[in-house]
């Protein structure tokens, strides 16, 4: 039968190629892990059944005129999906511990060496055959580092469309593995004595100090970094709907409605940028490689500099905060608060290891800035 | 693209990383600064006062013992008052 | 006054035609079923509205630069709107039923024989002058069986756009009067005896099951039907969401914020097709028809079916489950609950019901791939 | 270093110019308004904040390819902003007090003679140089007077985009200074005695009435103005979503999900015309004063309608209530109390007022079609 | 645009605003006449018998009294704690 | 559309109801079997103890009942607790 022929011709089976079945099995995985594993499973979850849906053959899913490749044009092109969820990490996020130390800013910016390093990593793999990273994929690579998904979405898709697949699961894997991945190096860098250190308590943040805040990170980034505009300014946005105390009903908005539904689009969205072709070669196994290598010298870097700030207190910052500083808010901050629990059970630094923790967040965006002014140009 | 040795790239990712490294951080210590400015200028211009609505550290604090004692009493209540009404 | 004269020229009296005029009774008709008669209300009543505005003369509020319009042209055309609603539909769906007793599936697949003999019908009906529907056009009519609103307007947006208005009046019309529909043949097809059977208790199915069961279906979709693979792998997505346990927040916003939003946005899009033009035809008349015929005969299938199960497995499944099998969630099923507490008031065949009722979204959804696959290319 | 050069030229101090300066501080006076002032934040701090990023040099964050300039291109270039958020207001309404007078309506329309003034008053201005009102700005100018934001949205967007930012910012602060703009001219134009006018009670409403109201304003507007067809669809269709009680799943989704999340989006985008060129210039003086001037107006012919027809029944009508009829619901019914309880402690007249003034709404939504009608050709 | 003189503008504007009014004035009046129409229909063949749907005061009727015992009951539970905690 | 006599058009409409009917049944037939393999393979490697998290049918029913009664027990017991303490 004609018929019959034609259908088989359509079925799957006839038209798969190797890799889009290995890649069906690289969406099954990433599902697993949000699952199973609890790894970031609000991204992880739908990018690993977007990678699924945009690997099935004949369908065309993730295509120009598929359902999500149509999303990917209108969300991810565009930079507004990473934007609206970085709006509503603003309107989600708690700026008070930092606004009561803003010291613990040096703590963010220092984690985000880390980025920086990558970068040179990144091309110095170039040295290696069957890698060849332009200077574009490496600042898009290397913002791995900076521990933040939208973040890294965002400028990926502006800057190396083709890598936002390997970078985006290589910034929630990593993300997750922040427990595993952490301990050791705070514990090979600090003393039991620092880690011991006692902070004092933070100081009241009054509500007017709350609102000022998003003024003032935007201020500057308005004059001297426009490039981070798009980035801070939607996150201060979210944060100013949060603190304003007028407009709640937007900033639940914001922390609720528009985070889940862009959350769900942007993750089947990234996921159809998870093609063979894209995904299963060297360089992504080069990006997975980095991005370990990006937490791990960002969580060094951040330490030390808790280091110097203990030296140079004369004792009144426990070094441990400064892991706290690649950002992966608010596990960093828990990370930090269980590995100075182990050398004190009656320290808890949670709190305070969330000034770095939210610091770390506006130090990627400003990177983020850097990046795109000097690369993306 | 035009053809870049590796030398080259590397130079200018060396370059990058200095430069990036700068901004970063003159950046967040500038931020550094203004937020102890504002801290500052709060402090002295828009005090708070006596913290009306300052959030204890531990909101269920002794709110809660009292909430607790209260539904105590309440539930007490409320099973003595089935009670009466079954018999 | 010359300005009095263009107003003129503008109102809606001086430029009605007939047609508009009753399109705009039939909006209001809708919009009556929906209301006094509960007619699926929340497709019916934005559908209603939405043929009313667009039938408003003057205004162009269905056409390429009107509101409706655009929303045709973002949501339908691209066919990203059912594939929304299907994902609300997986979150919202317990499968657990089907799981626990597979074999509904059967009643599932047979009721689908209602879709196939309408095809024939609507070709059959060429013979009649004044009717003549392609191929496309017969297929999107005979998807009216699957009684299922999204996977309709989904396979008519995209083989027959012109018939989407009457299809998708007439699917959630018959959907919304299968209480009076199906007894007659459930009574007539079965015996007082087959009516009083009663079934074994479900058995318990684990999480584990409950989670795998999505993949079950999407990896035979992807191998063997591709091009069930948007609606499937939707239907699945939103299922996944649900069942998953880890993304609550993602789950409930496909179960609320974008089912509801899309339905609000859907139903005034589908409302801009009932045009004069495209309704007010002998067309209309055999869509109904052969969607009632779609309807009944999907309804007599799956109770047969369901007579041949009672056979084969001596009298372990009750025949009147089989009507469920046409889908139209969770109506049938509660209709089969009536029907059997007729004959027995001590029978409640509502959770057995549930099994076949899912399965026959599934088959549906398989059944539109079945005839994109075939007539879509 | 050359990278420190690119860098400086890329930041925004070296680009600024000194109109974004001068804006950037617009938006920050707005979003004090909003803050501090509670002038209609909802929307102001949206607006204030969008007019910071858009001015933002270099991020171009405002320009076509910038996130909120696409947001402007999609939602408020297509007028599908505004329709949503009358789609909502539609829903939060309750029509119940004009259903049961409907005579108020009378005061509904008297009030709409701010828009027509201030109309010819635009069109005054040209006489002073500086001034260059086309009919299209002066009809766009003169909407806010109907004292309703998404109305004068909907119109500035599609007769005079350019203006569109200082008309914004006009109309939604003088709703917010309705309780400052319009007690003196109450108090000016009637006596105390008629302050003290005390009305009777309101008849009961059925539901049947009031689900039959959406469609008696929709008959009236789709037979004899159908350029208002899209306002007040939209609003009515909100209306019956809320009053048709089988719906509430979308009638909630019409009064929360989507209008915050599309005032959030509305507001930014309203932002991104504040830009130096089209709001620091005489126009905009001119649109400010010619704003209060079509408040001031509106609320004098409202109360003097009030007088007609507390004369006309023999005082049953308290004069007062006419100021409601500019709408700014429901700010002016709350005036209209306020002044009432003033002449005596007793006279509630809040649900009075109620029915003028969501009669203003539909009076300002005829206006806006009669000028869409005339001008918009 | 072609250069319009200000006088003709300005006519036209007067034009506009008796146009406008008076099509805002007749609008509403016909409003005003329909829903007077809709009313007495409503009344004439479909009137609420004894406003069935009339939504009371206390809206959750029995089940307010109820509450309300209970409310008393609790209440005086509350009282009776607060006195003992005090002696 | 190029112009197809009814005849030809009908017996591919019959040919499609064959091969249709014939792959939905199919593949609902396979799902029944790998639905059959996944509860099998769940049964034998990942069976759930004592079924912890199976719903009883009627989830709220004599549950409540307890619930409310154990809340009031307990609760009547932390009074009688505190009451001794205070004593
Ligand atoms: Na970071
Ligand atoms: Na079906
Ligand atoms: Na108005």
């Amino acid at each position: 039968m004609e018929k019959l022929l034609l259908l088989w011709q359509s079925t799957g089976l006839a038209n798969f190629t190797w890799g889009q079945a290995l890649m069906i099995g690289v969406g099954g995985v990433l599902i697993y892990l949000a699952i199973a594993k609890k790894f970031e499973p609000l991204l992880l979850l739908p990018i690993g059944f977007g990678a699924i849906l945009c690997n099935t053959p004949v369908a065309g899913i993730g295509g120009p005129d598929g359902m999500i490749g149509m999303i990917y044009h209108v969300g991810i092109e565009t930079g507004i999906f990473p934007l609206l969820i970085f709006m509503g990490v603003g309107a989600l996020t708690d700026f008070g511990a930092l606004i009561a130390r803003p010291s613990t800013l040096l703590l963010g910016a220092a984690a985000q060496f880390g980025i920086f390093a990558t970068l040179l990593g990144a091309i110095a793999l170039n040295l290696i055959p069957g890698f060849d990273f332009s200077m574009a994929d490496a600042a898009s690579i290397a913002i791995i580092g900076g521990a933040d998904g939208p973040t890294a979405i965002f400028l990926a898709s502006q800057l190396s469309p083709d890598l936002l697949g390997a970078i985006a699961v290589a910034a929630y894997s990593y993300m997750a593995l922040v427990p595993l991945i952490q301990p050791p190096i705070m514990r090979a860098l600090t003393s039991e004595s620092e880690r011991q250190v006692k902070m004092e308590q933070l100081r009241h943040v009054s509500r007017l100090e709350r609102i000022l805040f998003p003024f003032s990170v935007l201020v500057l980034c308005v004059a001297l970094l426009p490039s981070a505009a798009p980035l801070m300014g939607m996150l201060m946005f979210g944060n100013l709907l949060r603190e304003a105390g007028v407009v709640d009903r937007l900033s639940r908005a914001a922390q609720n409605e528009i985070i889940n539904v862009v959350t769900i689009m942007l993750g089947l969205a990234v996921g159809s940028k998870l093609s063979a072709e894209m995904f299963l070669n060297v360089q992504t196994l080069g990006i997975l490689l980095l991005g370990a290598l990006a937490f791990c010298i960002g969580t060094a870097t951040g330490v030390v500099m808790g280091k110097i700030m203990c030296k140079v207190t004369g004792g009144k910052v426990n070094p441990l905060i400064g892991a706290a500083g690649v950002s992966a808010v608010p596990m960093a901050a828990r990370v930090v608060n269980k590995v100075g629990l182990e050398s004190d059970h009656h320290n808890f630094l949670l709190m305070h290891a969330m000034g770095p923790n939210v610091a770390g967040v506006i130090g990627s965006a400003v990177a983020a800035g850097v990046l795109l002014a000097l690369v993306g140009g | 693209m035009t053809e870049i040795s590796f030398s080259e790239l590397f130079l200018e990712g060396l370059q990058l990383m200095g430069v990036g490294m700068t901004i970063v951080v003159s950046f967040l210590i500038l931020l550094i600064g203004v937020l102890h400015l504002v801290a500052a200028a709060v402090r002295r211009w828009a005090p708070e006062e006596a913290a009306p609505e300052a959030r204890p550290a531990f909101p269920q604090g002794t709110g809660a013992v009292n909430d607790r004692r209260l539904t105590a009493a309440i539930t007490a209540a409320i099973v003595q008052y089935r009670k009466r009404r079954r018999t």
